[in-house]
């Protein structure tokens, strides 16, 4: 079978119902949807076990933070490859920023186990299951999640700068 | 699903802190000696800490911490325009840094919808295909050095000064070359260039070979690397293998192939697959992919199109100097574009180039400001190097070693 | 592994022959303080602020430079020119004062090419040097603009 | 036996002599610790290697044991989490000793004005030699390892006891 | 001068011997231990038997004390083993009784002991040579020779049995 | 004994003992340099013409180096260890004869410390002793690094002796006799031992280069894995210690190589120069000097031959190496010693029987 956007989103909306598969547009000829956080092991387990898809390599997974998407502020991207049949998909999840809790991916790929971590330490993000969720990244003792967009970006204490031209 | 609870997040993460110390615990063995490799050890290249738990020189166990050398690269990238990123991916993997520059380059380029000139397509893939070979180089000469010989990689480290040449002669600089522009070169080859790279065509062949001559068929490196740090092709689909590492273990997935970019389906060239994943195929498939390199450099030299080395785009693309000094209309696009004051279109955009070590991502979100909404970096070193502890339990301490310059770990790529 | 690979001594044999021929080579080192490896012509060294043809800064402070510098190393403060100071400064404004961090600077060359007047080059002939203090390191104009003996453009 | 002997300090010709040839000798003989974490460390490669060749100046041993090292060579990025082990390989070093900040990120943090990365290790440690560059050539590492030959060329043997530096190390709360 | 250098030795190996008895660090006893077998080999240097000097140091000091030494470096300097021992009140009584054994031994060999001068008229002073020793084992001692090789082959195979490793467990 | 070959004595003991430091000064340098001409470099040239001021450089600055103790260490055991490293290789020259007599006026005079008709013994005793003060100083420095390397020191200098020793008794079949004076005047001329006993050599240069811990069976000290091995806690002179002793044993195995196997003095056609002299006692000094002058380019050949392998192989892994040793050498030299038997065997049969 031939992979296209439409047929794999057609596939899925049928497997996992019309409100669960929502938004999906292609940015970049990568289809991208979003889920929610109750489907998502399920949707990604399907994609792996599916005969036709074979959706088995985990690309990536990034944490987004829209501050002003009230409600839904954190965001979870998952990037899936299938390299029998060269189809990328991402996927999307939603959470509140006061519960960004998620469950963890750990037990299909492997390699989400550090980039679970690496979310955790950038936007605070939980992964029930998880085995180890500690930061990776930056010291244990470190009090916030630095890649929120409410955290400046430099070290506060630094003297050597001007900042009359820089308007940052 | 764990609706339930609130945010738990200190009991949670308690919790997980208790259950890893009684794991810890549980391992105390009387016969097991804890030895910390790292993390100033002479052999990890760039800076990770593993504390291993041995029995006499086998090791049971290892407990890899990382981020010691954690920059923000992704924080940094939110609160600067476009063009200045390009300075942080050359510090991502510093041993390819064109290959970053250039990756990134073209991610910007899908999100702004600019069509590159074919000189310049392989403009940059002679630098790309440059800078893997160093990348090759540095690996593999250092898994000499880790096994204890040293000679060989002084013999290729020269050639890699001639690589680092041309860099110079391109861009202005030896290894965070900031290369290249979005929207194409920076400048043209100058036929010193050229002239450079058509003599490294001539003369590296003989120094690999006689590198590949002291190292491949000597009993003693044989016997190190066989069978040590094995991994199987289902275990680092898993753990998100790419790229040599990848590939050693069987798996001929090639981005430059599977989803070609910057004209490498103009390119003939084979992937070289190894078998059992071990230390000993992870250094013959990069030798090959040296000698691949070579391959594609030569054909994109002989062929190299005549023609502009950048895209028409003014908006993006700076003018000429000499414009800039006489031309209002280029003054004007000059300054806003330094400013960052023309908008990026919104969109998202995944673009991958085959890097150094893998299948290295950009994954950009714009918001139409002048920086990136969110830039995250696809590091092959940070995804795979999770399996370090898998591939050296059961192995020795000088395995260990072996094994970790053989998967070409960048601490600045691990840890970003 | 063949036989000969087996016994180990026919490539210990090899591996010897190979040193041994590079023992007689030509030495590939370059005496550094004495003599110095030739760096390409648009290699980015130390800046410099130029002046022009008449000797005048060419320097406008528009500031382009310091927003071009991704590690913030460039600061300066502009003032406008007198009657009388035209062979000093070529445009109107000009910088009165005009640092740059050499330790935080990453040559990176962005600001060379931000540069719409061509005032700040990165030189190919010169190279910060190591020193002892840190503050030694913040180039002030008094180290940055070109001397006003040598007014030809590079 | 870092101490001279007592007769040597008042004896005028014959101690400052004394002191000049072994000021020479530790010149010439300055064995780096390379601490690379970064870009700055694969430079420090090619400084090592044959075209540059620091053998000339007699520093190719690199000692990964700090105590055997004469000059700690920091190459790259510190970051937060970086600075005590930076502080502690310093605390092992026996003196004499000296340290070089090799790089824009080691001396000033650079570009990477962030949250997680050390702002120069001059803050945990006192630094004798700043090289700028990102990365410096090999000839600019070479530079300052010049500049610390001279340093010790002209270090009395006793300026490690001085309460100067002394001083200078209780600043950093180093021992 | 012998005489002198007899004493000498003797008492050191006293020293040395009574030094690995009473040191608390058993590493020092080990160096104490080598350094009898020293003084010991200098006995037999002044006997004229150099083929036995050089042994008694191949043998003892330069392979067997280096796998003495070899296995404490793995065991703690046992300093709770040193506070067990002192309390036990079996280990007591067994030293006492050792003690008292080899008291008796020793007094018993001594009993009769005359000490004898030799005969210088008969006297070979090469008898401790290697080709004289060598003689001697391949002719009059042949039988006693082989059998002895024989049982160091017979505890040399028991000792790989024992310490070979077991399916599955891990030693270096 | 006479006074005058008394102070001959003690003049020769204190030139051998001057020349072994010296040339173990002299090898770190060599040994850079070499490194340097075999990587294209050219190595220190900095410190006095050609950099020949370097070693005293190092031993200046290690002098002048603080002494540091690890507070967790054994400090009896940790100043010991280098001590006996140095004494140990500093005694082993003792029996080695550099040369043959010497004729002055009216005392011949060999030129050798002290001939002890076991001198192979001795030589064989003083090396296993060497392996003390690696163990020791590994241990006491209390670190995991430095006794996981003395570790590895003991298990492979006692496994290597072996081989080392069974080796030798091959020659020893061949000369019958431990002294080595006797084993180099048997090899007058050109009818060096190597020519009988290729394997042998083989199988005991392989074991110097074990006992001396030089690439590829530098596991005790390898940098990668081990920062420093045994020396990782050690600074200033007491690690400038365990640096010479190692090239004072080099040097003294590349003697008793020499020695053994490459006829020590003796060089061919000697026979013929001594006989060209009209005054016997001349021919024999100008033979004699010249025998010392090829002893030390035998031994100088050697030391090249162990820097130049050094800077070519990659080193062997722990367990490899024990295979090697066991399963490999220690057979083989075994097997030697059969064929040298037989040898002997078939040539006493077809020459006298």
């Amino acid at each position: 079978m031939e992979l296209t956007n439409e047929n794999v989103l057609g596939k899925l909306i049928a497997q996992f119902g019309e409100e669960n598969i929502r938004d999906a547009y292609n940015p970049d000829g990568i289809m991208t949807f979003t889920t929610n956080r109750e489907n998502i092991i399920a949707l990604i387990q399907y994609l792996y076990d599916d005969k036709d898809l074979q959706v088995q390599f985990l690309t990536t997974m990034a944490g987004i933070h829209f501050p002003d998407h009230k409600g839904m502020e954190l965001c979870m991207m998952y990037q899936l490859h299938s390299l029998r049949h060269n189809f990328r998909l991402r996927i999307k999840v939603f959470t509140p920023a006061e519960d960004p809790i998620l469950p963890t991916l750990t037990n299909i790929y492997a390699t989400a186990n550090w980039m679970e971590r690496e979310a955790y330490d950038f936007y605070g993000f939980i992964f029930t299951g998880h085995p180890n969720l500690i930061r990776i990244l930056n010291i244990e003792e470190m009090e916030y999640h630095p890649m929120l967009k409410q955290y400046p970006l430099e070290d506060q204490t630094r003297e050597d700068k001007i900042d009359t031209y820089f308007g940052r | 699903m764990a609706t339930d609870n609130k945010t738990a997040d200190t009991d949670q993460l308690q919790e997980f802190r208790d259950n890893r110390d009684l794991k810890l615990q549980d391992k105390k063995n009387e016969n097991l000696t804890t030895l910390n490799l790292g993390p100033t050890h002479p052999a990890t290249h760039g800076i990770f800490q593993n504390i291993l738990q041995m029995d006499g020189e086998v090791i049971m166990d290892a407990v890899p911490t990382i981020g010691y050398i954690h920059r923000a690269f992704e924080k940094i990238a939110e609160r600067r325009p476009f063009y200045q990123i390009t300075p942080l991916t050359d510090r991502m993997n510093y041993c390819s840094s064109p290959i970053n520059n250039m990756g990134y380059h073209m991610t910007v380029e899908k999100l702004l919808g600019i069509e590159i000139p074919k000189r310049a397509q392989y403009i940059r893939v002679i630098m790309m295909e440059l800078a893997r070979i160093s990348d090759h180089l540095i690996c593999n000469s250092i898994l000499g050095v880790d096994s204890g010989a040293f000679t060989g990689f002084l013999y290729v480290m020269q050639e890699r000064e001639h690589i680092y040449d041309i860099y110079e002669e391109v861009c202005g600089a030896r290894l965070t070359t900031n290369m290249g522009r979005i929207g194409g070169m920076e400048r043209d080859l100058s036929p010193k260039a050229l002239h450079l790279i058509g003599e490294f065509l001539k003369r590296f062949p003989k120094v690999w070979a006689e590198f590949e001559k002291m190292l491949t068929r000597n009993r003693i490196f044989i016997d190190r690397t066989v069978g040590v740090g094995a991994i199987s092709a289902e275990r680092a689909l898993n753990y998100g293998f790419t790229g040599p590492n990848l590939r050693a273990t069987g798996v001929d997935y090639d981005v430059r192939v599977m989803n070609p970019y910057s004209s490498y389906e103009d390119f003939e060239f084979e992937i070289p697959v190894g078998e059992k994943g071990d230390t000993y195929d992870r250094f013959l498939v990069r030798n090959e992919e040296v000698w691949q390199s070579l391959k594609i450099i030569e054909q994109a030299y002989k062929n190299l199109p005549e023609g502009s080395y950048h895209a028409d785009a003014p908006h993006y693309y700076l003018p000429p100097k000499q414009e800039v000094y006489t031309s209002m209309e280029a003054l004007i696009y000059h300054f806003k574009i330094v400013m960052g004051e023309i908008d990026a279109p919104k969109g998202e955009v995944y673009h991958s180039v085959e890097g150094g070590n893998g299948e290295l991502g950009f994954y950009l979100i714009s918001d139409g400001g002048r920086t990136p909404y969110r830039l995250h970096f696809r590091r092959p070193c940070f995804i795979y190097y999770q399996a370090y502890t898998e591939m050296i339990k059961g192995g020795q301490l000088a395995d260990a070693i072996l094994t970790l310059s053989s998967l070409n770990v960048i601490a600045g790529e691990l840890d970003a | 592994m063949t036989l000969s690979e087996r016994m180990y001594l026919p490539a210990i044999a090899q591996g010897l022959g190979i040193t041994l021929k590079h023992f007689f080579k030509k030495k590939a080192t370059i005496n550094y303080p004495e003599e110095t490896r030739s760096r390409s012509e648009i290699w980015r060294g130390l800046h410099v602020l130029k002046r022009d043809e008449n000797g005048a800064e060419r320097c406008t402070a528009c500031g382009l430079c310091a927003v071009a510098c991704p590690a913030e190393a460039i600061t300066m403060t502009a003032g406008e020119r007198k009657k009388g100071e035209e062979h000093l400064y070529r445009e109107e404004k000009y910088a009165v004062t005009y640092e740059i961090n050499m330790l935080r600077c990453i040559f990176c060359g962005l600001c060379e090419e931000a540069c719409p007047k061509a005032a700040i080059f990165l030189q190919d002939d010169k190279l910060a040097p190591a020193r002892y203090e840190r503050d030694e390191f913040i180039y002030g104009k008094d180290r940055l603009v070109e001397p006003l003996k040598t007014t030809e453009t590079k | 036996m870092v101490e001279a002997p007592e007769g040597h300090s008042g004896a005028g010709f014959f101690a400052t002599s004394f002191e000049k040839v072994i000021g020479l000798a530790r010149a010439n003989s300055l064995w780096p610790l390379p601490f690379a974490t970064s870009c700055c460390g694969i430079e420090f490669m090619a400084t090592m290697g044959s075209t540059y060749d620091i053998s000339r100046f007699g520093s190719e041993r690199p000692s990964f044991s700090p105590r055997q090292a004469d000059i700690l060579l920091v190459m790259g990025t510190i970051a937060k989490k970086m600075g005590p082990v930076v502080k502690q390989v310093y605390e092992q070093m026996a003196e004499p000793r000296w340290v070089v900040a090799v790089g824009a990120c080691a001396t000033s943090g650079g570009i990477f004005d962030s949250y997680s990365v050390l702002q120069g290790i001059d803050r945990v440690v006192p630094v004798d030699v700043y090289v700028p560059g990102c990365p410096p050539r090999p000839e600019q590492i070479l530079d300052g390892l010049m500049r610390v030959q001279d340093l010790a060329k002209n270090e009395s043997l006793r300026r490690r006891h001085s309460p100067e530096y002394q001083a200078l190390l209780a600043s950093y709360n180093i021992k | 001068m012998t005489e002198s250098l007899f004493f000498f030795f003797a008492s050191l190996t006293l020293l040395c011997a009574v030094m690995v008895v009473i040191s608390k660090n058993p590493v020092y006893s080990v160096i104490f231990l080598i350094l009898t077998f020293f003084t010991i080999s200098a006995h037999y240097i002044l006997l004229n038997a150099q083929f036995l000097a050089a042994v008694n140091i191949i043998v003892y000091a330069g392979a067997i004390m280096v796998l003495f030494l070899f296995v404490l470096m793995f065991i703690n300097t046992g300093k709770n083993m040193e506070d067990t021992m002192k309390k036990n009140v079996l280990a007591k009584i067994a030293g006492t009784v050792a003690g008292g054994l080899l008291f008796t031994v020793v007094v018993a060999a001594l009993k009769d002991v005359t000490l004898g001068h030799p005969d210088p008229a008969t006297f070979n002073s090469q008898v401790g040579m290697v080709e004289n020793l060598g003689k001697v084992l391949f002719t009059k001692y042949m039988l006693p020779f082989q059998l002895v090789a024989v049982l160091f082959l017979v505890s040399m195979v028991g000792a790989v049995m024992i310490g070979k490793r077991e399916a599955g467990e891990q030693n270096f | 004994m006479d006074s005058v070959v008394l102070i001959y004595k003690g003049i020769y003991i204190l030139a051998i003992f001057g020349i072994s430091l010296l040339i173990a000064t002299y090898s770190t340098y060599f040994e850079r340099k070499i490194a340097a001409f075999i990587q294209d470099r050219v190595g220190p040239n900095r410190a006095g013409p050609m950099g020949l001021l370097q070693p005293l450089a190092d031993a200046g600055k290690l002098f002048f180096k603080e002494e540091f103790i690890p507070a967790k260490a054994n400090k009896t055991l940790f100043i010991l260890g280098p001590g006996i490293a140095m004494l140990v290789a500093a005694m082993s020259s003792a029996v080695i004869p550099f040369g043959d007599t010497l004729i002055l006026g009216e005392t011949s005079f060999d030129l050798i410390a002290i001939d002890v008709n076991i001198g192979i013994l001795y030589i064989f005793g003083v090396v296993s002793l060497g392996v003390y003060g690696l163990m020791i100083g590994g241990w006491a420095s209390n670190n995991k690094f430095s006794l996981l390397g003395a570790i590895r020191a003991a298990s492979q200098n006692i496994s290597y002796e072996l081989a080392m020793g069974l080796s030798l008794i091959a020659v020893l079949m061949l000369s019958g006799s431990l002294s080595l004076k006797v084993i180099a005047e048997q090899q007058a001329g050109f009818n060096w031992n190597i020519w009988y006993q290729p394997l042998g050599f083989l199988i005991f240069l392989i074991c110097a280069f074990a006992e001396t811990n030089r690439t590829p069976f530098d596991l005790p000290e390898s940098e990668a894995e081990l920062i420093g091995g045994y020396h990782t806690e050690y600074s200033s002179m007491k690690l400038g210690m365990y640096l010479f002793a190692e090239y004072i044993n080099i040097f003294v195995v590349s003697a008793v190589m020499a020695t053994l196997y490459f006829g020590a003095y003796n060089f061919p056609f000697m026979e013929n120069l001594r006989n060209a002299f009209d005054d016997p006692v001349l021919g024999n000094n100008v033979v004699t000097i010249l025998g010392v002058v090829v002893m030390f380019a035998k031994i100088f050949a050697f030391i090249f031959f162990f820097m130049w392998v050094r800077w070519t192989l990659p080193r062997f892994r722990y367990d490899q190496l024990m295979k090697l040793g066991w399963n490999i050498l220690i057979p083989l030299a075994i097997l030697n010693i059969l064929l040298t038997g037989g040898g002997i065997l078939l040539y006493e049969y077809f020459t006298k029987g």
